[in-house]
């Protein structure tokens, strides 16, 4: 039993990044089609990646080496939490890590750029993670616990009682994704207003590893959203996929926002949602 | 911004507007600068053309009978085509291929050698004659 | 050919400088980016930032003041890079040449590996003068 | 044997104070002092293993002098008052010394209450973190004072002054977690704040003064409510049984009648705490020297009302005045660390942080369930130790930049790397996995799902820590590229307590399955099931163990992966992973920066050579306390009158 668990975790934390990475692919290619081009091919962000493995290590300090690591790790740390079904709140203490390693890596160089990029990543955190606490309550309300094995046990899928939730985590999930309007403190396209972000600084090598957090981070994402529907699981990863498609149509209708209006609009909508949908909850099964 | 919403999905069904280049290439437009090329047979080694160019694109030595063209100093302003007396300088449509090295060209007037050479005939036929 | 060296040739991201072009340049490069172009096609990304770049396009002559940036963009780039100089007045300072600020061409700064003549380049030629930048850069 | 514990508990540091007072060799008095840490800090162990017992002292009217010393200390607060020209002062020294009177003289109150001192679980803790925590700052507190006093270029030496004052709260403080009897308690209560008058005006400046007076109206407001909530017990259920803090938990009063005073003592415990509207006087103390700060912060004063909240958890269960009480403490946290956010001190930072977790932890009082009273119990410990440490840290960066100020902090990591080290790993146990912090705010929002409201709060309260925490951290990180970077050395004083926190943060982190179940279970059950002590008898202490508590805290928060996960991510490549000098590239500044790595100048406009300027962000405008604090503060008041509301309902 512990055997064969720790091969599918083996299995998945190998299978991650390269659905991951395909993913992207695809949304370069499909993101290129909306814009009326041809676009790259699909396994460009393999190329990129190894392009980058190939390059020569240059430093700006020690410390940002370091934390991108961090952001790896955690980032694989939060999905083995997923894949293993262990605490979903953890998770997503987990997943703050990461976040906070990649702000600490902008912020431990003296670059104003990257310095830029950080302090806006502050504030998507700021924008992001109480509304994936407030998921996490809300699962703790309807199942009683925080377990995402627990969730699984359920038979009634999650979207019918948490669904403005559902709508609430589309919107971190863009944040996440780094897609229009909230592709503020660093994107995927080339060319933006404050030059790379908070990965100005990170080139060849380390660069390589940001990207493969990032595999590692839409597959977890995506995971989060499956949760919604678990039995069975494939309909939760066929809404999950949806939901990516979503993601590439906002981003290609959108333009960049500021980060005040993002922070506001979290905590406005987003928190509004979560709190009637916590509030539904109690209605329906009331405090125990 | 959902304004945007029929133009991306049109753009998604109706295919892409992306030219293959490599594959698929394009004439040039009439008239559209690529680059000079110089008519060795109809050059006379005037140096007008040197005279005028802005940036010093071309030199030429009569006396050697060497006119010398550098491709990357050349703007395709056409100012030589023009002033050219004799039409021995054609601008192509079609774009110069890129470079590893900053190469010269080197020109020989055939026509000037030929001018010479008859010169130099007519030169001994009078010598000829004298004697 | 090894993964890296085939991926370096497939996705060769790159930094735009404009040195003190009169900009014809530049419009071409972006040219490359628009649907019509794509450069996307071949993996080429317009970066922002030296430290991401393995491809430096540059526009214009270079004058007193852009040499000191110039050289210290290509300092941040890491190996294996290559330079293209775009159009002529990058290649050899072209009509701007004797202007009193003018150095001259990119190479009088850093090493030039191909350039592109044209004035304005066509944004075909600049792909094909980063095709050949490419071929040097499998080879490094 | 437990008398003699009890004893070096609460008078050795007693007697050592005046010790030192007396002594004015410097290093004489450093011996004194290490001596009494070392003492105290052993005692409290053994006092730990012996387990809980009970103590009531005889053979001399304990009673008699403690009345004396209140009114010592009241009239004190009058002179106070009078020679400050402090209203405030006065009029809430007059509202404590009348009913003071009324009680004493016309109510004819002796009471002796037995036992006068219950040592049970909770209090074992406390006396543990007190002691252990509270000496080792102490020990920081020589060499601080030291280096203090050299550089503001005081001639006079006040430094065993300030040493009796500081042993001497330790004293009060482990009095204060024993003391079963209220009017002992509320004695001890004073105490505490008369010594955090005489620290925080330490300095003699006049806003040290005028914060310090503030301290003192503020807490007397409290202590006015706690001799009402005395006087009201006594009126209406007569006997000394009305004045056992372990009768009142264990139920031995009526609960209606019980919860206006319960809301009274509450609200002491609110003022003590610094909950919101009171966190000014918390604030004010910023302007002490930091050790004093450091022990305000992290296992003195304010612990007190945390304390007072935490032990009567169990009267005001199930009632309106729980869920209100949990709704303002989850409010403050919430409210702190939207503050906090805008603060450019390091130490108001670290102020604001201290009470938004003081409100944490009430919250969890006032949710009042086993498992958000063990999270109160753990979140106590974990605080004090992390935020001592940071209080510490504070002090060593200000006694190496001479500013206190976050901004002048920047780059601090190539001046003091060490420093800068054991502040970094301060302040990441402050608020992510797997620290203890977090393990706290783990449970308590499990548990915070009996009051959604709270949990609301929590939630954006957690998030807002995270954004201050960083860009704190992330300040002190910002560096030029360089390769060497010798440690700086720090002084023994310094360094003992800095490495023995740090150290004590993963200890602690890492072992909370074993402290857990040897101890902090049975705390938990001392406060959830109210006095056990007296209804069990000592010896056969029973333990309820709820299965489901287990479960959740050791069996679900995986530590041991979590600190692996910890040490895979960071310490190992901060290990391995070396830069050589030729990898080393200056920063992307557009390509104007002036050439090397170890220059931050680029060429701004006419190619003149700047340096570049990187501030942080305070976000003044949306978060500065201009702009919250009357919010915040109309809020909490609200929250407060409907908690006394609650209570004068009940009746």
């Amino acid at each position: 039993m512990m055997i064969k668990q720790f091969l599918f975790v083996l299995l998945i934390l190998v299978g991650a990044p390269i659905v991951g990475g395909l993913l992207f692919g695809i949304d370069r290619k499909i993101t290129a089609r909306m814009q009326g081009r041809y676009g790259p091919p699909f396994i460009q962000p393999f190329y990129d990646f190894f392009k980058l493995l190939g390059k020569e290590h240059i430093a700006v300090s020690r410390m940002q080496f370091v934390w991108i690591y961090g952001y790896l790790v955690f980032m694989i740390a939060s999905l083995v939490f997923l894949v293993m079904k262990s605490d979903f709140l953890l998770l997503v203490f987990l997943l703050g890590f990461a976040g906070v390693c990649l702000v600490l890596g902008g912020f431990s160089t003296k670059s104003p750029y990257a310095h830029f990029g950080a302090n806006r990543e502050l504030m998507q955190i700021l924008a992001y993670e109480p509304v994936l606490l407030l998921l996490a309550i809300a699962i703790y309300a309807q199942n009683g616990s925080f377990l995402i094995s627990e969730i699984f046990r359920q038979d009634k899928p999650l979207l019918f009682t948490l669904w403005p939730l559902f709508l609430a985590v589309l919107y971190v999930l863009t944040i996440k994704m780094r897609k229009s309007p909230f592709d503020i403190s660093t994107c995927h396209h080339g060319h933006q207003e404050i030059v790379k972000g908070v990965t100005t600084e990170y080139s060849g090598p380390y660069f390589a590893l940001y990207h493969l957090a990032e595999w590692y981070e839409i597959i977890l994402l995506l995971g989060i959203i499956s949760l919604f529907w678990t039995n069975p699981l494939w309909v939760g990863i066929l809404i999950a996929l949806a939901a990516f498609l979503l993601e590439l149509f906002i981003d290609n209708i959108t333009a960049r926002m500021t980060v005040g209006w993002m922070v506001r609009l979290s905590w406005s909508v987003g928190l509004i949602l979560g709190i009637i949908n916590i509030a539904y909850i109690y209605y329906t099964k009331g405090v125990s | 911004m959902p304004y945007m919403l029929p133009t991306i999905l049109k753009n998604l069904f109706t295919g892409y507007a992306t030219r293959m280049y490599p594959v698929q290439v394009r004439e040039p437009f009439e008239n559209a600068r690529g680059h000079v090329v110089f008519l060795d047979d109809k050059c006379t080694m005037c140096g007008v053309c040197a005279l005028r160019c802005p940036s010093v694109a071309i030199t030429t030595d009569k006396e050697k009978n060497e006119l010398a063209f550098y491709p990357l100093r050349c703007i395709v302003c056409e100012v030589c085509v023009q002033a050219c007396p004799s039409d021995a300088i054609e601008l192509i449509y079609k774009w110069r291929p890129s470079l590893y090295d900053k190469p010269v060209e080197l020109h020989k007037s055939t026509r000037l050698t030929h001018l010479r050479e008859s010169a130099d005939k007519a030169k001994e036929g009078v010598e000829k004659a004298k004697d | 050919m090894g993964l890296i060296q085939r991926s370096r040739v497939k996705s060769p991201w790159i930094l735009h400088f404009d040195n003190s072009s009169c900009n014809g340049c530049d419009i071409e490069i972006l040219a490359c980016l628009t649907p019509l172009y794509d450069v996307e096609r071949f993996g080429m990304v317009n970066m922002g930032n030296p430290k991401h770049a393995d491809i430096l396009l540059i526009t214009g002559p270079v004058n007193r003041r852009t040499a000191r940036v110039l050289k210290n963009l290509y300092e941040q780039v890491p190996d294996p890079k290559v330079v293209v100089s775009v159009g002529t007045c990058a290649s050899t300072g072209g009509v701007f040449h004797n202007c009193y600020n003018v150095l001259g061409g990119v190479d009088k700064v850093i090493p030039v590996d191909v350039y592109v003549p044209g004035c304005s380049v066509r944004p075909e030629a600049i792909i094909d003068g980063v095709v050949m930048a490419l071929q040097k850069l499998a080879k490094l | 044997m437990a008398d003699q514990m009890m004893a070096i508990a609460v008078l050795l540091p007693v007697a050592a104070g005046f010790l030192v007072l007396a002594v004015r060799n410097y290093y004489a008095r450093n011996v004194i002092v290490i001596a009494t840490a070392i003492v105290l800090i052993a005692n409290s162990i053994l006092l730990a293993l012996r387990g809980p017992f009970t103590y009531t002292p005889s053979g001399f009217d304990w009673g008699l002098l403690i009345t004396i010393l209140d009114y010592a200390i009241l009239i004190f607060y009058l002179y106070v008052g009078i020679t400050l020209r402090n209203w405030l002062v006065l009029i809430f020294a007059l509202t404590q010394i009348l009913p003071l009177a009324y009680f004493e003289f016309i109510m004819k109150a002796h009471v002796e209450v037995a036992p006068a001192f219950v040592v049970d679980h909770l209090a074992l803790v406390m006396t543990m973190v007190i002691s252990i925590i509270g000496s080792l700052i102490c020990i920081f507190a020589l060499r601080y004072m030291y280096d203090h006093e050299h550089h503001a270029g005081i001639e006079k030496s006040r430094q065993s002054r300030f040493l009796f004052w500081l042993v001497l709260f330790l004293g009060a403080m482990n009095g204060l977690v024993f003391a079963n009897n209220l009017v002992w308690l509320y004695f001890f209560w004073e105490v505490t704040t008369l010594c955090s008058f005489q620290l925080i005006s330490h300095d003699r400046t006049k806003e040290a003064i005028h914060n310090a007076a503030r301290a003192v109206w503020m807490n007397s407001t409290g202590g006015t409510a706690f001799i009402l909530a005395i006087i009201y017990l006594y009126a209406t259920q007569g006997g000394s049984s009305a004045l056992s803090m372990q009768s009142i938990i264990g139920g031995g009063i009526q609960s209606s009648i019980a919860v206006l005073p319960i809301a009274l003592l509450c609200y002491t415990g609110f003022t003590k705490a610094a909950q919101m509207p009171f966190q000014s006087w918390l604030l004010g103390a910023m302007v002490a020297p930091t050790p004093v700060s450091a022990l305000l912060h992290s296992s003195t004063m304010v612990k007190a009302g945390v304390y007072l909240v935490l032990r009567l958890a169990p009267v005001y269960a199930g009632t309106y005045l729980s869920v209100i009480i949990a709704i303002a403490g989850a409010f403050t946290f919430f409210a702190a660390s939207a503050l906090a956010v805008s603060q450019s001190t390091g130490k108001r930072v670290l102020a604001y942080s201290t009470i938004a977790n003081l409100g944490l932890i009430i919250a969890c009082a006032g949710i009042n369930t086993p498992l958000s009273i063990a999270a109160a119990i753990l979140l106590i410990i974990f605080h004090a130790i992390s935020k001592g440490l940071l209080f510490l840290c504070a002090g060593t960066i200000e006694h190496q930049i001479w500013s206190r100020d976050i901004e002048d902090m920047e780059g601090l990591a190539a001046k003091a790397p060490l420093t800068t080290l054991i502040t970094g790993v301060g302040i990441l146990s402050m608020f992510l996995p797997p620290f203890g912090m977090l393990l706290g705010k783990w449970i308590a929002l499990e548990a915070a799902y009996m009051v959604p409201l709270a949990a609301i709060f929590f939630v954006l309260a957690s998030t807002l820590t995270i954004v201050f925490w960083t860009k704190w951290l992330g300040r002190l990180l910002q560096v030029l590229p360089k390769i060497e970077r010798p440690f700086e050395k720090l002084s023994l004083s310094y360094s003992v307590p800095l490495w023995t926190l740090l150290i004590g943060i993963f200890v602690v982190g890492m072992g909370i399955g074993p402290i857990y179940q040897n101890f902090l279970r049975a705390a938990t059950n001392d406060v959830v099931s109210g006095n056990q002590i007296i209804a069990l008898g000592l010896n056969n202490l029973i333990l309820i163990t709820p299965s489901f508590m287990q479960r959740e805290i050791l069996g679900l928060f995986p530590v041991w992966p979590l600190y692996l996960i910890l040490i895979v991510a960071l310490l190992l490549p901060l290990m391995l992973i070396g830069v050589k000098p030729k990898e080393l590239r200056p920063v992307y500044m557009c390509g104007e920066q002036t050439g090397g790595t170890d220059t931050d100048e680029w060429l701004a406009e006419a190619d003149r050579k700047t340096k570049f300027q990187l501030g942080g962000f305070y976000y003044q405008g949306t978060l500065g306390e201009k702009r919250v604090n009357p919010w915040a503060n109309a809020i909490a008041i609200l929250l407060l009158v409907i908690m006394l509301g609650c209570g004068v309902i009940a009746i």
